[in-house]
């Protein structure tokens, strides 16, 4: 039992509580009735999924980011003196210093898209709780039942 | 009922999710796939981002520059996701009044809009004068910090989006201070739509401007003419930091715009 | 500039959304002209992206410049099958904005110029999804057109509608979430975005595209469209979102966002993962064309129980939406299961389009939504009637209406295959389309008209003023739902050449 | 990266998503989830993603708690689970 | 055989009624106008196929090919004019000429409504009946086959009463669910065995290794696919379908629509299946046994009936089957037969159910029991009756007495002596039922006038003929009838073409 949370669990901390809060979120978003607790779950279940890219781009020791300037300078130098193209290899960066930018990017989008369709989710439940009084799905879907409609 | 759809769709879910885990690369392992590449397919492009992105761009900060630069095609369409859901609210939720009475408030809000107001423009006059005073240290502070944000996104963490929702934020916290009239007063409806529309308008154009040069869309090195700057990476340096300001402008107005419309249930009187 | 097609294509409508939300609050009479030039202008160029396809061949655009390595910048690709797409994209949008003309405007005048935006920025998604070659490209247009959705269901005047766009929210993030899951458990394995680089690291390292990783990826992706499309056990949401909305955008959203996912999953499934994954494992492929066969079924069935036009239309596109999953999980061998979906793809955006406008039309102009209300109704209004008689017809399979094709072509990969269920299901789903078309035909040719709705016609303040922009549209959509019919050929070839020959070169790179 | 600090900012974090989900009080649930907001945004700065961190400390801190506030002031504050 | 020759007549064949129907609709008011143009097409058609008559009668075929030049084995919309189509397509386009007139006479005498949606789907029912004519693929086939079932169900129902509308739906179920159900499969069944759909020189599925029960489950997919030729247990929308006018009855249920379906049977046959695959499976006795039930029975039930055009129906349902029977018999004269049977038919049923429309328009009497006596008011109508009678019965000297004979050959040829009695019991039924109607018209006393009397208006004794425009139509076609008798040799070379590849010397 511990031989096996040795070689599964503690590797992949990230990745197993990546998964136990999107589903939280996920049960959330679709098994409960307030619709902001449904929004709350919906969010919760987006930010799982950017721990799951972020951890993905984490390297073990390694910095933000953010290149160090002066090792940048000393290859934009080089190249200026006559060295071409070969700036890059003859002054390397190594990438394991710092963390791998690309994941950070995406989530960057995928945060804003996350408030974006939040906003617009609040939007809809004020006019759900203006049109209807409630924001229970159950009593909504009722009152839907009985009401004509009224288009 | 509900719930119990929920838990066995969450359990299933879940279980294919975990399943896959085990054959996760090791967390943190700087040589999983994701982090160097894999054999067959080109270079890993992180690896060539961290590699190459100052001697391409000029820029210290790797996520800015693959941001607005290189998966600068991404960053206009998140912009434009913004603005959407700045439209979408006031598509939905916004109540119009008329013509008149806008005009009425508006010029109402025009007088009180040089001087800081401490009374709702309800006139609930409620009395805030340490929330006011503070808000009248706080909310500068916080408008330049935003505006340091956006500037500086090339060397530091940043960028048009921190910088955008800061100066969001110091709008809201005007309105929660002062009232929602005294925020409008400085961003009207009308402003803060069109500023919005602009933002995007201003990457967009931007990466318009290098079709003219011959180059391919957001191709921000074709500028150099344009910008004089003598090399290319210097012209995407400035092309980056320009978007940034767009997509700021878009944040900014749609940030407040979200909070107004939500604040209010659409009808911008009053607050909170 | 002609070098630069493919992107104008999405950048049209872009700059057409912000032009309109910048000059159209202050005057409105300016938005449908800046909506219209700049659709047309799509138009021109997604006609010139065709035509490049159909005489040079796919076609790679490198945004930013940034070609190689590969995958470090976004690419666009325009193949045989997503430039016709667009064409289609752009034809249905054309005609879905000439029919809102000022419609939204009449009762909410503020509001208006921000439908258009909405309509534009929803036409930037569709586009772009379909042009794209970057898989995380793909989620932000998803969002894009999925927020722009949600708005357009949200402003229908019915009560329903808010709620019908609060469920499809719901149910849409956690499509396109688990979409992005997908893409990242992709990313994960191989550490690369772009689609092309993606299929050739699988092809070059089997053990990767055998891993349990890569499983995992394709599970999601495929669960995320599917959601996104309506596929049977996910359709939940469709109806509800599409019959309540206002017809302006149900004329947009119902034909062309279920077939943009079904793009999304033939081309993630063709230019990402390979056909290997339907024709190695038969199981899987069973299993999908299974659910297809469940999804034409249900939309059927729940098609035939319901009375209210727009509600049954939505229950016929689950059904369709079956025959495209099922027809690309076909795995014949000859592709022809492929070519139908993706021909299919085209022929269902015109059909739909043209019921959706034809519904519109009879709700705006007569008030009728329902079964009953239709009584005796083509006699009064011969042109929508027609047009809407031969989407029917389309939809039903007739030749030489384009859903006859469609169909056919099916058909054959089915038999190739051997999937009789399919077969049986695809049938039996015309009969139920005849059956519901055929009704409808009768009640409206023979039923009598109605005595009181003589006066409300006279009294409907709408019907004189815009009922050429709503009617032009939709004869418009019909005889191009003809003549796709009837010249299926050359897209055909243009779609076999993209399907045959493309599909298994593993590498777009230099 | 630090470990310790990973795990423990984690399971804080499941911690304060299952209150936030949990409570009935929806203003409640609305500030736990900006702390849930802010624990994450830890987890980014430990994980070294700064920028990631920035955005999520203004977006998921910040904004969306108050959107969401705003929305429980103009609607209801209870919940029925 | 081999030499054919691009043109695009039969294009131009096709289309000329479709070019007809926005004239028609421009016209809409001006009846006048409206009906010359329906004329004027159905002579333009008729010129185009005659101008092709030639060509096929030398042993060449017209080929065109629409849509085509692509790669891989797709299916073009093609055209392909041989002996077959001609036959068909003459017969068709000769016949639409009078019909066209006779509904002139028809709809004015009866004051219908919606004349020129009747005149509009009349016109697009030919292009599609030319289309199947002239179809170079069993692709194109299928889709003029499916425009016509389409095009002619608003002249079903008409009249837009229950009554019609229940026949149009049992048309519908029928025509378009068997089609979709069973000819769709088929169809694609036969484009992954051989490749192609053409019809060419050789059949469809002749080099394929069909099995027995794969062969079977084909051919009769195609026979109860294309239910339009009303084989027995889905015959049942033909009676439904009389309900419409009868111009449309007697074009489209004696000429256009049934034969349509027959046709493609024989296309099946001959050119899907080949006569040699067919026999050396031994499938076609299946289809031979299923054909002569329907033409015994249907024969009976004919007997039974009282309504004069449900006795035609039922009567068309049998000699539709002479022509299936006639082809599934598989040897040359059957055959023959069964090609000349095609246009013999035509000719007589069309004559019948032109009498029978000509009494509903002059004394609105549908049941047999109602018509004693009226031969002698109307003796050119009963005359051509009996023409037209004695021609389906046939009896000589008319021309399906010929397409008999040949048929009553080809089975005693296949030492199908069962079948041979089929043809001939049939026959005789077919007596029994036609001529008591041609009897009590002209034998029986007439009833008490005192009911005519009272209708005012039309009662004028002695001659009460209906309108000339419906008159001299039917003596036309009955005429024709006879003279086919004697001058069969245009329908008989035609017919050799199909079986031989050249003119035949007799």
């Amino acid at each position: 039992m511990m031989e096996w949370i040795k070689t599964t669990i503690v590797p992949h901390f990230n990745f197993w509580i990546y998964v136990v809060i999107m589903m939280l979120g996920l049960w959330a978003a679709i098994g409960k009735n307030n619709l902001i607790k449904k929004l709350i779950g919906l969010s919760i279940f987006q930010t799982a999924i950017l721990l799951l890219y972020v951890s993905m781009g984490v390297k073990e020791g390694a910095s933000i980011p953010i290149v160090d300037e002066t090792m940048g300078e000393a290859a934009v130098d080089f190249m200026a003196q006559g060295g071409g193209a070969a700036g890059a290899t003859a002054f390397p960066i190594n990438p394991d210093l710092f963390a791998n930018p690309l994941p950070h990017v995406l989530m960057l989008t995928a945060i804003v898209v996350g408030v974006a369709t939040l906003g617009v989710a609040l939007a809809l439940c004020q006019v759900i709780f203006r049109d209807f009084g409630t924001l229970e799905e159950p009593e909504i879907l009722n009152q839907i039942q009985t009401i004509q409609d009224d288009v | 009922m509900q719930k119990l759809f929920a838990t066995i769709a969450v359990i299933i879910t879940g279980a294919i999710l975990l399943n896959a885990v085990e054959d996760f690369p090791r967390f943190g392992d700087p040589h999983s796939p994701p982090n160097s590449g894999v054999s067959g397919g080109s270079v890993s492009s992180s690896v060539h981002y961290l590699q190459n992105t100052y001697l391409d761009t000029r820029v210290p900060n790797v996520v800015t520059a693959v941001l607005a630069d290189y998966r600068g095609y991404d960053t206009l369409f998140e912009t434009a996701v913004i603005l959407t859901a700045g439209i979408a609210v006031f598509a939905i939720l916004r109540v119009v009044r008329r013509k008149d009475e806008e005009e009425s408030t508006g010029s109402e809000e025009k007088a009180c809009s040089g001087e800081f107001s401490t009374s709702d423009s309800d006139g609930e006059g409620r009395h805030r004068v340490v929330v006011g005073t503070a808000c009248r240290v706080v909310v500068p502070l916080a408008q330049l910090f935003g505006f340091y944000i956006i500037a500086h996104g090339h060397p530091s963490p940043g960028g048009g989006f921190q910088g955008g929702v800061v100066l969001g934020t110091s709008f809201i916290l005007l309105a929660l201070a002062g009232g929602l009239g005294s925020a409008l007063g400085r961003l009207r409806e009308d402003m803060y739509l069109r500023l919005a529309c602009l933002g995007v308008f201003i990457y967009a154009g931007i990466g318009l401007l290098s079709l003219f040069f011959r180059r391919n869309f957001l191709d921000y090195g074709a500028l150099s003419g344009l910008l004089q700057t003598g090399g290319e990476e210097m012209a995407r340096s400035h092309g980056i930091f320009g978007v940034e300001l767009g997509v700021a402008m878009t944040v900014t107005s749609v940030m407040f715009a979200l909070f107004a419309n939500l604040s209010t249930r659409g009808e911008l009187k009053g607050g909170l | 500039m002609s070098e630069h097609l493919p992107v104008i294509v999405v950048l049209a409508p872009l700059f057409g959304a912000v032009i309109v939300g910048f000059f159209g609050t202050r005057d409105r009479h300016l938005c449908f002209p800046i909506a219209l030039t700049a659709l047309a202008l799509s138009f021109v160029c997604s006609i010139g992206v065709v035509h490049h396809v159909a005489t040079v061949g796919a076609w790679d655009y490198f945004v930013g410049g940034w070609e190689s390595p590969h995958g470090v910048g976004i690419q666009l690709r325009a193949d045989g099958v997503n430039s016709l797409l667009l064409l289609a994209i752009a034809v249905v949008a054309l005609l879905a904005l000439v029919y809102s003309i000022r419609q939204d405007g009449e009762k909410d005048a503020e509001k208006s110029p921000f439908f258009y935006v909405l309509f534009l920025l929803l036409c930037v998604g569709l586009f772009g999804i379909t042009i794209t070659g970057d898989a995380f490209n793909v989620y932000v247009l998803i969002e894009i057109t999925a927020l722009t959705s949600y708005g357009l269901v949200a402003i229908g005047s019915s009560r329903r509608s808010r709620v019908a766009a609060f469920q499809y929210l719901v149910i849409g993030t956690v499509g396109a979430s688990f979409y992005l899951i997908g893409v990242g458990y992709l990313y994960l394995a191989v550490g690369s975005l772009n689609m092309a680089d993606i299929r050739t690291i699988l092809a070059a390292n089997p053990e990767i595209a055998n891993s349990r990783i890569i499983g995992t990826a394709l599970v999601f992706i495929l669960l995320g469209v599917w959601t996104k499309m309506g596929l049977f056990p996910l359709h939940g949401w469709l109806p509800n979102a599409y019959s309540y909305c206002p017809s302006g955008s149900a004329n947009l959203m119902a034909p062309l966002v279920t077939k943009v996912s079904v793009y999304v999953m033939i081309r993630i499934l063709f230019g990402v993962f390979g056909l290997g994954v339907i024709t190695e494992n038969p199981g899987w492929s069973d299993l999908v064309v299974l659910i297809a066969v469940g999804s034409i079924v249900a939309g059927s069935v729940m098609a035939l129980t319901q009375r209210e036009i727009k509600k049954m239309l939505c229950c016929l596109i689950v059904a369709e939406v079956g025959y495209m999953v099922g027809g690309t999980w076909l795995g014949d061998a000859g592709r022809w299961g492929l070519t139908g979906s993706m021909y299919h793809i085209l022929a269902d955006a015109m059909m739909t389009s043209c019921l959706f406008l034809a519904a519109g039309v009879f709700a705006k102009q007569f008030g009728a939504t329902r079964l009953e209300h239709l009584s005796g109704l083509f006699r009064r209004s011969p042109w929508a009637a027609g047009a809407f008689t031969l989407g029917g017809l389309a939809m039903i399979g007739v030749p030489p209406m384009c859903g006859f094709f469609s169909k056919f072509y099916l058909i054959r990969g089915a038999i190739d295959s051997g999937h009789w269920l399919y077969i049986v299901a695809l049938l039996g789903s015309s009969l139920v389309n005849a059956i519901l078309f055929f009704r409808i035909f009768e009640i409206a040719y023979f039923g009598e008209v109605p005595e009181s709705s003589e006066s409300s016609e006279g009294g409907c303040p709408t019907r004189g003023r815009h009922a050429a922009w709503r009617t032009a549209p939709l004869l418009v959509a019909a005889a191009l739902t003809l003549l796709l019919g009837i010249f299926n050929r050359p897209v055909i070839d243009l779609i076999r050449g993209t399907v045959v020959e493309n599909i298994d070169i593993v590498s777009m790179q230099e | 990266m630090i470990l310790p600090l990973d795990i423990i900012l984690l399971i804080f974090l499941v911690i304060a998503a299952v209150v936030a989900l949990k409570l009935r009080d929806l203003l409640g649930a609305a500030m736990v989830f900006s702390t849930y907001g802010f624990l994450i945004c830890l987890i980014w700065a430990e994980m070294g993603a700064v920028d990631v961190a920035f955005t999520e400390a203004t977006v998921g801190a910040g904004i969306s708690g108050a959107l969401m506030i705003a929305t429980i002031f103009k609607t209801a504050r209870k919940s029925s689970d | 055989m081999e030499n054919s020759i691009q043109s695009y007549l039969p294009l131009w064949a096709c289309l000329s009624s479709l070019a007809a129907v926005p004239l028609i609709l421009l016209f809409r008011r001006e009846t006048f106008l409206r009906e010359a143009v329906t004329i004027l097409a159905g002579i333009a058609k008729l010129c185009f196929v005659l101008a092709m008559l030639p060509i096929i009668l030398q042993g060449s075929m017209i080929e065109l090919t629409l849509f085509g030049g692509g790669s891989d084995g797709l299916v073009p919309i093609a055209f392909r004019v041989d002996g077959l189509g001609m036959v068909f397509a003459l017969v068709a386009s000769i016949l639409w000429i009078p019909t066209s007139i006779y509904s002139i006479g028809y709809m004015r005498g009866l004051k219908e409504h919606s004349q020129t949606r009747f005149y509009v789907f009349f016109a697009v029912s030919l292009f599609a009946t030319l289309g199947v004519a002239f179809a170079g693929n069993l692709l194109t086939l299928y889709v003029f086959y499916e425009v016509l079932s389409l095009s002619t169900w608003p002249l079903v129902t008409h009249h837009q009463d229950a009554e019609a509308r229940r026949g149009g739906r049992s048309y519908l179920v029928h025509l378009l669910g068997t089609s979709i159900a069973f000819v769709i499969p088929a169809m694609i069944y036969v484009w992954v065995k051989s490749g192609t759909l053409d019809f060419g020189v050789q059949a469809i599925l002749a080099n394929t290794d069909l099995s027995y029960v794969q062969g079977l489950a084909l051919l009769l997919a195609f026979a109860f696919g294309f239910s339009k030729g009303a084989l027995m247990p889905l015959h049942s929308w033909l009676p439904g379908a009389m309900v419409a006018p009868t111009p449309v009855s007697a074009l489209l249920h004696a000429v256009a629509v049934v034969k349509v379906g027959v046709f493609c049977i024989i296309r099946t046959v001959l050119n899907v299946f080949g006569m040699d695959l067919l026999g050396g499976l031994g499938i076609h006795l299946v289809l031979c046994w299923i054909a002569a039930i329907t033409l015994v029975a249907a024969s009976l039930i004919a007997l039974t009936q009282d309504n004069l055009k449900r006795m035609l129906a039922f009567s068309t349902i049998g000699q539709l089957s002479y022509i299936i029977l006639g082809i599934a018999l598989l040897t040359e004269h059957a055959a023959l037969g069964s090609i000349l049977h095609i246009a013999m038919h035509a000719f007589g049923k069309i004559t019948l159910f032109f009498c029978a429309g000509a009494i509903f328009v002059a004394t609105g009497k549908k049941q047999i029991s109602e018509l004693n006596g009226l031969g002698r008011r109307m003796p050119i109508t009963f005359a051509a009756f009996a023409i037209g009678a004695a021609s389906v019965t046939g009896l000589p000297p008319m021309g399906g007495f010929l397409s008999k004979l040949y048929l009553v050959w080809g089975a005693a040829e296949a030492h199908q002596i069962a079948l041979l009695c089929a043809f001939l019991i049939s026959s005789v039924l077919n007596g029994a039922y036609f001529f008591p109607v041609v009897y009590r018209a002209f034998f029986l006393p007439e009833p008490e006038m005192d009911a005519i009397h009272a209708d005012g208006a039309c009662c004028v004794h002695g001659w009460r003929e209906a309108p000339l425009l419906c008159v001299l139509p039917l003596a036309f076609t009955a005429i024709s009838s006879i003279l086919l008798f004697f001058f069969p040799s245009t329908f008989y070379d035609l017919a050799s073409i199909v079986l031989h590849g050249g003119v035949a010397n007799p």
